[in-house]
């Protein structure tokens, strides 16, 4: 599907989500609570097909965190990326996509280990990386006085 | 027979008579001993580490290297600044391991490959014994070395030792039956088990040649198989290093890794000496039925260049097996050992049991 | 009957397989002109780098010990490591303006990434990288250096229309300060 | 993360299992990478990989860096592909500033590109030859890929880590030489590829050991973001050289590798029929390199204009996608990379569970994978 098909029938399903179909790929901004009905339906629908979850990635927007959910279809090659605003800062919580695709498994994790969010039902909420009790390195608050050396 | 101007057991009695004269028969007897010990032990010294020189050398002709080359003329004295180096290391002693079995297993590898070579004839009258069973002595024995891996495996209390030491029981008892079986069409053809009789046998042309297809069948069967049984590549699954880091020697270290090294090396050239004496001759020149000039020619060479050229080509065989295949996986070499070498050669041992009954190898 | 046929035709396809495989170790094994090695401490003396190699970073200088930098420091903020370190001096010129030299051009090699954007971005093409690959010292701090030679002085050039910057491949041979 | 770990082994042990820790130094991992697997005999129960052992944490450092800076970070993710991480972040400039580089920069990118990827393979041969314990395989595979880094360290100065592609172009003009040698290079592989299959791919042994182990379906590598190498094994069509052309790909023809069988003997074809392919490019592009600059003026100090950017390349390993948000500054106010490695590794339970330790090492090997690409 072209852009602005893929969002004209998005917007029909969703009425309530934000769709910006100017820039590629289309961005659409979901509420957190229903990011996983979203992207089951999504991967399931037969006029999207977005089966293959390429990239997920948080940003700490200081107030709040951001999820960005990059989909594709492999089958008609559209892309669409879900953005999620955490609005709760100390404490920000997502409901896991990790039964939908096995990679969000790890993406997840190494979200919450990086960025500090946390995921519900996830099967393995460990840290990836890092040790337990270790600060969440890509938080913008995040103070390492003997490794950074200020210029 | 013109090549008994080689012939050693001349100056072998002599010295035996000289000590008898000069010396009560136990103290002479005991010197004997002593010397011929003395003999094998800086043989199998030297040997040994020549022969982690020539499998450096080789895998690195093979691998467009040039190999060693620093320590003397061509590198010809690394092994020797490489064992200096292992007899100087610190032996590390392993947290509840089993320090008895630990500390002799190394021995019990090397014990049984020395024990091995005591029957190798090198020339005429040149071995340190000559049993009428000496091809089955040197199954026996050279069998024992698996137990001494068994043991390091098990008692340095190391999960990677232990699955080696494993794999390598499973291997060596199964590709034991191979060697047994390949090793008796021999003895079915020259109807002896004693190393000498067998050379003298083939007097007029080796085994390889005058038992026809069978004889090669079993040739090859015996290289395969005793490839397996020294637990060299690609059958190197008890030390398999991109799987189990070291197998059954990872927890030893100095001058202890250093006799399992010797044991494996010597292994290899006792294997690569019983092929050379069963199928191809031992220290036999080479005889091409009745060119006389030829065969003159070849007597010229003296038997211990004809043991060692062979004893060299078998190795270099083996070396060669080792630097090309990738490795077995422990499933694939059981049914190797079992749905291929077995049946093949127990049908093999029929059909050389029938041509010897037939009379129909060349005699 | 099949499945005999196919036991003995695996055995076969295998040995030539393996057959295969041992021609071509063995082809090498027969043929040592084909070897690569290097054999390194003893053809230091054929052993040229290529011209472009980046060993280490130097100030070039030339014959009279003068060398261009100013001192502005631009390569210090295009150093992603913090592997550049400027001291400069200000001084008095002919003309009585104040005029800003270089004292110290501090380099870490052990912090060096070998980027080039010290290089690329350096306005006088002061820097370039010398062929010097034996970075070896056993005392950590040897590996901080000063990259301007001692008494050594800019080199004041005619005002004339800046030429194009030549590609980086032109440096000198090597450091005299090595 | 070390007491949950250690609680692991303690439960697995009351149940009998047999843990054995597989790295994080140990000859197969290639790298620091630590597989706790729990065997049952030979058999593997299941495999749990844990990684973070050389963690820099690049995405971090990347928010304090300028563009160009970032390019030399980039080089250490995935080592092997040195020159494709560059242009992923190169490409992901340009789009945003709008700068349209010169023909002559697209044909080298593809060109250095290609022979990243031939010289990665090469050295994933090599390594893979000694995995299964062909320790001859080793030499040969970095014997040829030294011709390969010879013609990068005359062009580039250096062998493995570049720093040449840059934002609005390269660092500096090809060397002259630089054509005369790919195309003797290319001469040279073309004798030499076949000698790789001789020696392992025809091989009983090589084959029964990777013949229909670790199968994935084309659903499952989609699921777990299989791609490059791994992911057309399984016939799923990832390339993003061929999905979404950039530099030169739109101007040359070459076929993308499918494999339907997804197991360990198909990741391994798809890498050496790409070798081919890699060759194939190469060999349209080399002579036909247009004149030109090799760089356009960049402003001194490259500024992001505010949004969210994204960038898609095909490494030697598979899908490397950049993403940054920026905020108008010089610096990054986030930067993503999603790397292939890092989903290519969290197959392994999956792949290897229910074979033996020797296939554990044969499909970890298959994989290819990068540690500090996993990492970052």
């Amino acid at each position: 599907m072209e852009k602005e098909q893929l969002g004209q029938v998005l917007s029909e399903l969703f009425p309530s989500l934000e769709i910006n179909t100017s820039q590629d790929p289309v961005r659409v901004k979901a509420d957190t609570g229903s990011i996983h009905s979203l992207a089951m339906t999504l991967r399931d629908d037969s006029r999207f097909q977005f089966d293959y979850l390429f990239n997920m990635y948080g940003i700490d927007r200081e107030d709040r965190f951001t999820l960005v959910y990059y989909l594709e279809s492999t089958i008609f090659r559209h892309i669409v990326a879900i953005e999620t605003d955490l609005a709760d800062h100390d404490n920000p919580v997502v409901e896991s996509i990790s039964d939908l695709w096995k990679t969000a498994e790890f993406q997840e994790r190494e979200i919450y280990d990086l960025m500090g969010v946390s995921f519900t039902n996830h099967p393995d909420p460990r840290r990836l990386f890092l040790e337990d009790g270790w600060a969440f390195p890509l938080r913008k608050d995040y103070k390492d006085d003997i490794n950074f050396i200020e210029r | 027979m013109p090549f008994n101007i080689y012939d050693f057991s001349g100056t072998t009695k002599a010295i035996d008579q000289f000590l008898y004269a000069k010396m009560p028969p136990t103290w002479a007897f005991i010197t004997e001993l002593a010397i011929v010990g003395l003999i094998i032990l800086l043989f199998y010294a030297v040997i040994g580490l020549y022969l982690v020189y020539l499998e450096r050398k080789v895998c690195a002709f093979m691998q467009n290297r040039v190999g060693p080359n620093r320590v003397g003329k061509w590198g010809l004295f690394q092994t020797i600044a490489d064992l200096i180096k292992l007899l100087m290391k610190e032996l590390i002693t392993i947290r509840k391991a089993d320090k008895l079995l630990f500390n002799i297993a190394p021995f019990i590898v090397i014990i049984a490959s020395f024990m091995a070579i005591a029957a190798i004839p090198f020339a005429k009258g040149l071995h340190a014994v000559d049993f009428n069973i000496g091809v089955f002595y040197m199954m026996a024995v050279s069998s024992i070395g698996v137990i001494g891996i068994l043991l390091a495996g098990w008692s340095s209390n190391s999960k990677y030792s232990l699955i080696g030491a494993m794999r390598s029981g499973a291997q060596v008892v199964s590709y034991e039956l191979s060697v047994g079986l390949a090793l008796l069409s021999v003895v079915i053809f020259s109807g002896s088990m004693q190393l000498s009789t067998i050379i003298e046998s083939q007097a007029n042309g080796w085994w390889i040649f005058k038992g026809h297809i069978p004889a090669i069948i079993s040739f090859v069967i015996f290289l395969i198989a005793s490839t397996a049984e020294i637990n060299r590549g690609p059958f190197d699954l008890a030390e398999a290093e991109s799987e189990l880091t070291a197998g059954f020697h990872t927890e030893y270290s100095g001058i202890r890794f250093a006799f399992f090294f010797l044991g494996e090396y010597m292994n290899m050239f006792i294997v690569a000496s019983l092929a050379a004496t069963v199928f191809l001759g031992g220290w036999m020149p080479l005889h091409i039925g009745n060119l006389q000039g030829f065969n003159h020619v070849m007597d010229f060479i003296p038997p211990i260049f004809w043991y060692f050229g062979k004893t060299i080509f078998i190795m270099y065989l083996i070396m060669w097996f080792k630097w090309t295949f990738p490795r077995l996986r422990i499933d694939q070499l059981l049914t190797l050992e079992w749905k291929y070498l077995l049946p093949i050669n127990l049908v093999n041992i029929l059909i050389i049991s029938f041509i010897v009954l037939m009379g129909w190898y060349i005699k | 009957m099949n499945s005999v046929g196919k036991y003995f035709s695996d055995i076969f396809y295998g040995l030539k397989s393996l057959w295969k495989g041992l021609m071509v170790t063995g082809y090498y094994f027969v043929h040592p002109k084909q070897i690569v090695t290097q054999q390194y401490p003893e053809n230091r003396k054929e052993l040229k780098m290529f011209d472009r190699f980046k060993g280490e970073l130097i100030l070039a200088h030339d014959e009279n010990n003068f060398h261009h930098c100013n001192g502005c420091g631009i390569c210090q903020l295009n150093c992603p490591n913090g592997s550049i370190e400027i001291i400069a001096d200000s001084v008095p010129n002919e003309d009585g303006k104040a005029e800003r030299i270089i004292d110290k051009h501090i380099y870490h090699l052990s912090m060096c990434t070998f980027c080039a954007l010290c290089v690329k971005s350096c306005p006088s093409n002061a820097l370039a990288f010398s062929q010097e690959f034996e970075h070896a010292v056993f005392d950590r701090n040897k590996l901080t250096k000063v990259l301007n030679q001692p008494g050594s002085r800019i080199k004041k050039e005619p005002k004339e229309p800046k030429a194009p910057k030549p590609p980086t491949d032109t440096v000198p041979k090597s450091n005299p300060a090595n | 993360m070390q007491e949950v770990e250690l609680q692991d082994i303690l439960t697995a042990r009351e149940d009998g299992d047999y843990i054995i820790n597989i790295g994080p130094q140990h000859p197969s991992t290639h790298g620091v990478l630590r597989f706790v697997v729990s065997l049952k005999g030979e058999m593997l129960e299941y495999v749990i990989p844990h990684c973070g052992y050389i963690h820099r944490g690049i995405e971090k450092m990347c928010e304090r860096l300028t563009y160009p800076q970032i390019i030399h970070l980039t080089d250490r993710m995935d080592y092997l592909s040195a020159h494709m991480n560059n242009e992923a972040v190169s490409l992901l400039v340009e789009k945003a500033t709008g700068v349209e580089v010169p023909e002559r920069v697209k044909y080298i990118r593809t060109i250095l590109s290609e022979l990243q990827r031939i010289q990665s393979h090469q050295l994933w041969w090599a390594a893979f030859g000694m995995d299964m314990g062909g320790l001859t395989c080793f030499f040969y595979g970095l014997r040829d890929r030294e011709k390969i880094l010879d013609i990068f360290e005359e062009s580039f100065g250096s062998r493995l880590l570049h720093s040449y592609i840059c934002p609005g172009g390269v660092m500096n003009d090809i060397h002259p030489n630089f054509q005369k040698r790919t195309k003797e290079f290319i001469k040279y592989f073309r004798k030499k590829l076949p000698e790789y299959d001789e020696l392992l791919t025809g091989n009983i042994i090589f084959e029964m050991r990777t013949k229909g182990m670790g199968v994935l379906s084309k659903g499952e590598a989609i699921s777990y973001g299989l791609t490059g190498p791994p992911g057309r094994a399984s016939n799923f069509a990832c390339d993003i050289r061929k999905l979404y052309p950039y530099s030169a790909y739109d101007k040359v023809e070459f076929k993308e590798i499918l494999y339907t069988e997804g197991d360990t003997w198909a990741r391994y074809k798809v890498r050496m029929a790409e070798m081919w392919e890699s060759m194939k490019i190469i060999e349209q592009l080399i002579d036909n390199i247009p004149e030109g600059d090799f760089t356009i003026k960049m402003k001194p100090v490259i500024r992001l204009p505010e949004g969210e950017y994204s960038q898609r390349v095909e490494t030697a390993r598979g899908e490397l996608g950049v993403y940054v948000v920026s905020k108008g500054e010089k610096t990054p106010y986030r930067m993503h990379f999603r790397t292939p490695n890092f989903s290519n590794l969290f197959v392994m339970n999956r792949l290897a569970a229910g074979n033996k330790i020797a296939d554990l090492i044969a499909i970890s090997g298959s994989l290819d994978l990068v540690i500090p690409d996993i990492d970052r």
